[in-house]
């Protein structure tokens, strides 16, 4: 027979209602469905034994012990293991694949930069968490070699919350990291907090009494002791009042010895060779103040898991090990127990600086735990190291985020407004936003070590973009 | 309560749809044999009221009445009771020849018993006029069977491609064309004429025609030349080129 | 969809929480373990809208200025209603059910057809969607929890008061005692808690503190979220 | 060219013009059959609803078009069921926009959800509770219905016409046709208060939940009402553009005036209803639920005004000009009142799908707003356009109007002339 369009539309018409009796578009409808359900790309969680393994968080000097749900090597949760823990602490099994992590570095230029070092000028080492045993080993390396063991200023005394009455803080963030969380607030009931700032702080929001400003020693009189006063950096003028109001080694005392020199005792160009141990997150010295110190040709090595702390500013950036990964120590005594391989390429900074081995140091570490005593911690406590931290500050508006910075309503910006903080040392782009609880001239942003290097000791202003 | 009433109802939709779906398909399936009745029943429908009149209307019988049988008179009562329409009168309106020896067919066709026992088929005078000289003539081949009311055969003239009903019931004997004044030859099934005009009905048919070929004219925008009830001239679609010629075709044809 | 919880068996469970405002210090804790616990992407491309925080702590404050102003953290998840739960009876194909056992108002997402209407019916905004494809960075699949099936573009997502630890926590009781150990059993915002705002119990075993409220009570769809402070301005919210 | 294919007697433009008037509407399509691509593929995201607006854009046309859609069953219901003879100039036109808008709106329903591949899992889990279940059984019940009812319309195509089989089946459906119409009545009916009862149902949502009569809320009703109302006032209204863009008389004015009275009337008993609904809400039900009904009123731009514009502005008015048989007798006013008719139902579809979701329910809730990103335009703009290209095809290869034909015989009525006047002016 010929082929005639009619032959083809019947056909076509034919095949179209033949197959609505064979199984295939059943198949083909119930299967898309199902691949829909395992699409390509959804990661498959791997199974394994789980296991739980507890260490020491080393992302603050607290140390919280944190214990880790496992499946074979891998972390897969963490928990505190007395109390909660902050979101930093939560997400710690996170930062081993922080996108901006640093893998690989110029190990060997670095030694043959170290051994070219201008031997007139003086060797240094920045240490961020003083206290340690590594900072030890530190100290005495750069003792032997007329070295300066720098790090930062540490809060001026430890304190006692459990031993308090009444605490009156002046403008310290006591609920807000300060201390850690957990152990706050397991004694929060226990004592009547005064908060004395301008801002209305979380720690104001949820103090008993909020004065924006208030005579400290007024207020103290009349509550109820034993009372403690405190601040951001327990300055000598708060400690003399705790003195003043016998609180002196019941619910203070003095904190911890770093025996580090101060930044300032330096000389300026006396650095020819500068080592920043920036393995745990600390206090981020400004670096318009290290600068000066270095000589003209002075090489600086960072260790560092980041390039965005001092690594922005040094030629040799060696990779480290970063919780739940490091072996280290904390202030405290705790000693970690690394939960996870670190990747090959990395660089153990007590090996490089003192030649020496901190597992072997660690061995003598005994825990100086003294029941209630606490010391707070100053540095700038960045919980956006975290992947998933944008849950914070992007998918909600709970904490600031990079690039982001609070104004009261009194600046007349609006939210999103694009705004520069600026300083004398120039400015840097930022988004707006607005919380009615800062008070006019007052801005609260995320002290990021770019932030810092811009502020340095000024106040920065908000103008608009 | 709703879940209740929820299923049971869609599912009821559900069959009713496809059911009456199927029964339409069934329906046609068998019904394909009638495929050329159902085509006129189908046209027929289609017309415009105008053109379903009873021929009791036209011989003025009636004031009004429009057709219930399609055109399909032996299916009457009413037709039935009527008396039959006078055998006198001539066939010559407005110079064209109706010759009275014949039945004519309200499509514009006409059959004429032969002595042979077939019939003769051929387009009336004023259907010829409508066509003139057609373009193409598309025939049944001997041995074809024709319906009444169905299509005979295919004239096209100009834009016009026109089906022209066949008067009769039968199978095609043999073929003419525009030159001889038939087209087909055809062999009854039946020796029913009913339903065709004959005689005095044939002069007040004809003069309506006109008339309704005037409207026609109108309609599709030509000036009302015929108004003035002038003789139709022999090529009526050569004097209307600027007029939709299928559309004054197809209503002169009834073919809606 | 009626869940007779107090008058069910023993083993009958009603699981609720009890958040304590005055003790939320906003840190955002609860947020990120959730997401840790719940393979939940951190959505790159999301603002404060589109992005998936089952729990979020939303600050709130009483309407004055400076320096009447005060302000309270206040977190928010699915307050899992167990009277004509809301999300319950709208989903065209039943991929949200409310399981007797617990109380627990749970979303299959292999069943979720991402029609959103749940989201529309919720009254606390508790429902997320899948805006995007879920995408960690790289290296991070390897850190996800087995125990929770990351949930493809386009469906609706809740808390479920961590389903993942309750099996987890069955399976552990199945092998031992009958009934599962509360302690066993926390879901991960309550657990991270540093301030230990976030209480969550079986309200039939101990019921909710006298002096909390509920929010949008009035709407009597039974929440099992309970909410307390000392603070007027914050119960007004009630 | 196509001459072939245009049914005998009809005067239409030259394919040259015909190909001018479609292809900006071709082009608009393809352009939003992209924007719709990108949301397919690349996801919702593209989308600017979120968590918070889950419903956009799109529902809201959904809802829309349905109303609008609803001539084509109420049409048929006052034809086949209750033999409203006149109508048969209109049905086929009736029929070719309910299917456009029905056909328009679920292919966007498929866009809208995240898993199009699970649409099926309704019909496999239905959840008989759900008011969404109702709404998608109904329209892809109603949707096959009113593709059924479209065949035999194509078919008469003279072309198509001319094969005998299609001609038989198109003949023996034609048939059986009032029982197509009668379960399209049903299922419309259903749907359009299933669509009502979507947002009625809504106790998490006080601007929109309404006590229920038997098992549906009061919504359920009044969509039916509203719908069936405006359903005529839209086949008035494309019916009388048809007639201006192609220049022609297609239908007998009385058959628009038929129309615009069945409108009028079932506008007013909305209207009605409508109000009594308000006043029991805002009287009862709202504050119930612990809502004073006017705080919802406090935000703008959703002032009382919209309640007003709806009842008044956009019903009663055009229910009166429907009703009185003068001012219907103006062409002009027939019109205008059927398009204000069309508002109003839009109006509402509106305060119901979009101020709903915008209002704040907790006490910490902001007031929301919403602008469609451009992909969601697009795809609505395929719609319409989609709509206008089925149509304009139809028209053209389609017998639409019976009465076309006759009508040209006859004169234009006189105010029609002076309307024709005013037009060219």
């Amino acid at each position: 027979m010929t082929t005639t369009r009619r032959t083809a539309v019947k056909f076509i018409a034919g095949s179209a209602v033949g197959v609505l009796f064979t199984p295939a578009p059943w198949r083909l409808v119930r299967d898309t469905a199902l691949w829909s359900e395992n699409w390509p790309g959804i990661p498959r969680p791997k199974r394994g034994p789980i296991s739980a393994k507890t260490t020491f968080c080393t992302l603050c000097p607290a140390g919280c012990a944190v214990r880790a749900r496992c499946v074979g090597e891998q972390p897969v949760a963490m928990a505190g293991v007395n109390g909660g823990l902050c979101p930093l602490g939560v997400t710690g099994h996170h930062l081993p694949y922080y996108p901006g992590r640093v893998k690989q570095g110029p190990v060997e230029e670095a030694r043959a930069a170290v051994a070219k070092a201008d031997p007139s000028k003086k060797v240094a080492v920045l240490d961020l968490r003083p206290g340690r045993t590594a900072s030890a080993i530190y100290r005495k390396a750069m003792e032997e070699r007329g070295g300066v063991y720098l790090a930062p200023p540490q809060p001026g005394a430890s304190v006692n919350l459990a031993a308090a009455k009444s605490v009156v803080s002046v403008g310290a963030p006591l609920l807000e990291g300060w201390l850690p969380p957990a152990e706050v607030f397991a004694v929060r009931d226990r004592f009547r907090l005064v908060q004395i700032e301008a801002e209305l702080s979380r720690t104001a929001a949820l103090a008993d009494e909020w004065l924006p400003q208030a005579d400290v020693a007024a207020v103290a009189r009349r509550l109820e002791g034993p009372v403690l006063v405190i601040d951001r950096t327990m300055s000598a003028a708060t400690i003399e009042m705790n003195k003043a109001l016998g609180g002196w080694g019941k619910t203070v005392q003095a904190g911890p010895a770093t025996g580090a020199a101060s930044l300032a005792s330096v000389a300026d160009g006396s650095i020819g060779l500068l080592y920043i141990d920036e393995t745990n997150p600390g206090q981020y010295i400004p670096w318009p103040e290290i600068e000066p110190k270095l000589a003209a040709d002075a090489v600086t090595i960072v260790f560092a898991w980041s390039r965005e702390g001092y690594g922005r500013h040094a030629k040799f950036v060696l990779p480290t090990a970063v919780f739940p990964e490091a072996l280290d120590d904390l202030p405290n005594g705790r000693v970690t127990t690394p939960l996870m391989k670190a990747p090959v390429g990395v660089v153990d900074p007590v090996e490089f600086i003192a030649k020496a081995s901190l597992a072997d140091a660690l061995q003598e570490v005994k825990p100086k735990d003294e029941a209630g005593w606490l010391t707070p911690y100053t540095g700038a406590f960045d919980a956006t190291a975290a992947a998933l931290s944008t849950k914070l500050y992007q998918e909600s508006k709970l904490l600031l985020g990079p690039g982001q910075v609070a104004v009261g309503p009194a600046a007349g910006l609006a939210e999103n407004d694009a705004a520069f903080l600026s300083t004398s040392r120039g400015k840097l782009p930022v988004r707006v936003v607005v919380d009615a609880g800062l008070p006019a001239g007052k801005a609260r942003f995320l002290a990021t070590p770019e932030v810092l290097d811009l502020c340095g000791s000024e106040e920065p202003r908000v103008v608009r973009a | 309560m709703a879940h209740t009433i929820f299923m049971p109802a869609f599912f009821t939709v559900l069959t009713v749809v496809s059911l009456t779906v199927l029964l339409a398909l069934w329906r046609s399936a068998r019904t394909m044999p009638k495929a050329e009745e159902i085509r006129w029943h189908a046209d027929f429908h289609d017309l415009p009221a105008a053109d379903r009149v009873c021929r009791h209307v036209i011989t003025g019988e009636f004031r009004s009445r429009e057709c219930p049988n399609a055109f399909d008179c032996g299916r009457c009562e009413t037709h039935a009771r009527m008396p039959k329409p006078a055998s006198d009168g001539d066939g010559e309106i407005y110079g064209m020849e109706f010759p009275l020896d014949r039945f004519y067919h309200r499509g514009h066709t006409w059959a004429r018993r032969e002595a042979d026992g077939t019939v003769t088929v051929g387009l009336d005078e004023l259907g010829k006029r409508l066509i003139g000289a057609p373009d193409a003539v598309d025939l049944p081949a001997p041995g074809v069977r024709v319906h009444a009311n169905g299509t005979a055969f295919r004239v096209k003239r100009r834009e016009a491609d026109v089906r022209v009903l066949s008067p009769v019931d039968g199978e095609v004997v043999a073929t003419g064309g525009p030159r001889d004044e038939w087209y087909l030859r055809v062999r009854p099934v039946n020796d029913n004429f009913t339903h065709l005009l004959r005689d005095a009905e044939v002069r007040p048919w004809v003069m309506r025609e006109i008339e309704r070929l005037q409207l026609a004219l109108t309609a599709e925008g030509a000036p009302a030349s015929l108004a003035d009830g002038g003789v139709p001239v022999a090529d009526i679609a050569a004097s209307y080129p600027k007029t939709d010629w299928d559309a004054v075709c197809g209503e002169m044809f009834l073919q809606p | 969809m009626r869940l007779r919880g107090a008058q069910g068996g023993a083993r009958m469970k009603r699981y609720g929480m009890t958040i304590d405002i005055d003790r939320c210090n906003g840190c955002g804790a609860c947020m990120v373990a959730c997401a840790v616990e719940n393979n939940i992407p951190p959505e790159i491309e999301a603002d404060e809208r589109k992005g998936i925080t089952p729990i979020r702590v939303y600050q709130i404050d009483n309407g004055e200025e400076q320096p009447n102003r005060r302000t309270a953290f206040i977190p928010m998840l699915c307050q899992q209603c167990g009277e004509d739960t809301p999300c319950v009876h709208v989903c065209p194909q039943q991929a949200v059910d409310i399981d007797p056992e617990t109380g627990i108002v749970g979303q299959m997402a292999e069943r979720c057809l991402g029609c959103r209407y749940c989201m529309a019916a919720c009254p606390y905004h508790a429902r997320y969607f899948n805006w995007w494809d879920p995408k960690w960075p790289a290296g991070m699949e390897a850190s996800l929890n087995p125990n929770v099936a990351p949930r493809q573009r386009g469906v609706v997502e809740k808390c479920n008061f961590c389903h993942g630890r309750r099996h987890a926590a069955m399976e552990k009781a199945a092998a031992g005692r009958k009934d599962i150990d509360p302690a066993d059993y926390v879901p991960a915002c309550a657990e991270a808690c540093p301030s230990g705002a976030i209480r969550f119990s079986d309200l039939n075993a101990q019921a909710a503190p006298a002096d909390s409220f509920r929010l949008l009570e009035k709407l009597g769809t039974e929440p099992k979220i309970y909410y307390r402070s000392k603070k007027d301005w914050v119960k007004r919210n009630g | 060219m196509d001459k072939f294919l245009i049914a005998r007697g009809l005067k239409r433009c030259s394919t040259a013009r015909f190909a001018a008037w479609i292809l900006p509407w071709i082009a608009l399509l393809g352009f939003g059959l992209v924007a719709a691509g990108l949301c397919l593929i690349k996801g919702l995201n593209q989308t600017n609803m979120d968590n918070r607006f889950a419903f956009g854009l799109w529902i809201f046309l959904d809802l829309t078009v349905i109303a609008l859609g609803a001539g084509a069953f109420f049409t048929g219901f006052l034809l086949y069921i209750l033999k409203l003879h006149e109508l048969r100039a209109v049905i086929n036109s009736a029929v070719i926009i309910g299917f456009t808008a029905y056909s328009g709106a679920v292919a966007v329903l498929a866009i809208d959800v995240g898993q199009p591949l699970r649409a099926w899992f309704t019909f496999w889990y239905p959840n008989v509770h759900s008011m969404l279940t109702e709404v998608t059984f109904c329209i892809t019940c109603y949707l096959t219905v009113l593709a059924i009812e479209y065949v035999p319309i194509v078919l008469k195509n003279r072309k198509l016409k001319e094969v005998p089989s299609l001609l038989v089946f198109e003949f023996q459906l034609h048939k059986v046709m009032y029982v197509l119409a009668g379960v399209g009545t049903f299922l419309s009916f259903f749907h359009q208060g299933s669509l009502g009862g979507l947002y009625g149902v809504l106790r998490g949502r006080p601007f929109a939940f309404r006590e229920g009569l038997f098992i549906w809320p009061s919504t359920f009703f009044l969509f039916i009402l509203s719908a069936a109302a405006v359903g005529p006032s839209f086949v008035l209204l494309t019916t009388w553009l048809v007639e201006k863009i192609s220049k022609k008389r297609l239908v007998r004015t009385e058959v628009l005036q038929l129309l615009g009275r069945i409108s009028g009337l079932l506008l007013a008993v909305y209207v009605l209803a409508k109000t009594l609904d308000t006043l029991i809400w805002i009287n009862r039900t709202s504050p119930s639920a612990g809502f004073p009904a006017a705080q919802f009123y406090g935000w703008k731009p959703f002032g009382v005004w919209i309640l007003f514009a709806e009842i008044v502005l956009f019903g009663l008015l055009p229910a009166i000009a429907l009703l009185t048989p003068k001012l219907r007798a103006r062409r002009g006013l027939l019109v205008a009142a059927a398009a204000l008719a069309c508002c109003g139902v839009t109006l509402n579809r509106f305060v119901q799908t979009v101020q709903t979701l915008a209002l704040p329910t907790l006490p910490f809730d902001k007031f929301l707003s919403y602008t469609p990103s451009w992909q969601e335009v697009g795809t609505f703009l395929a719609v319409v356009a989609y709509g206008v290209l089925v149509y304009s095809f139809s028209f053209r290869y389609l017998n639409l109007f019976p009465e076309e034909r006759e009508l040209k015989l006859e004169p234009a009525a006189p105010q029609e002339e002076e309307e024709m006047a005013y037009a060219g002016r």
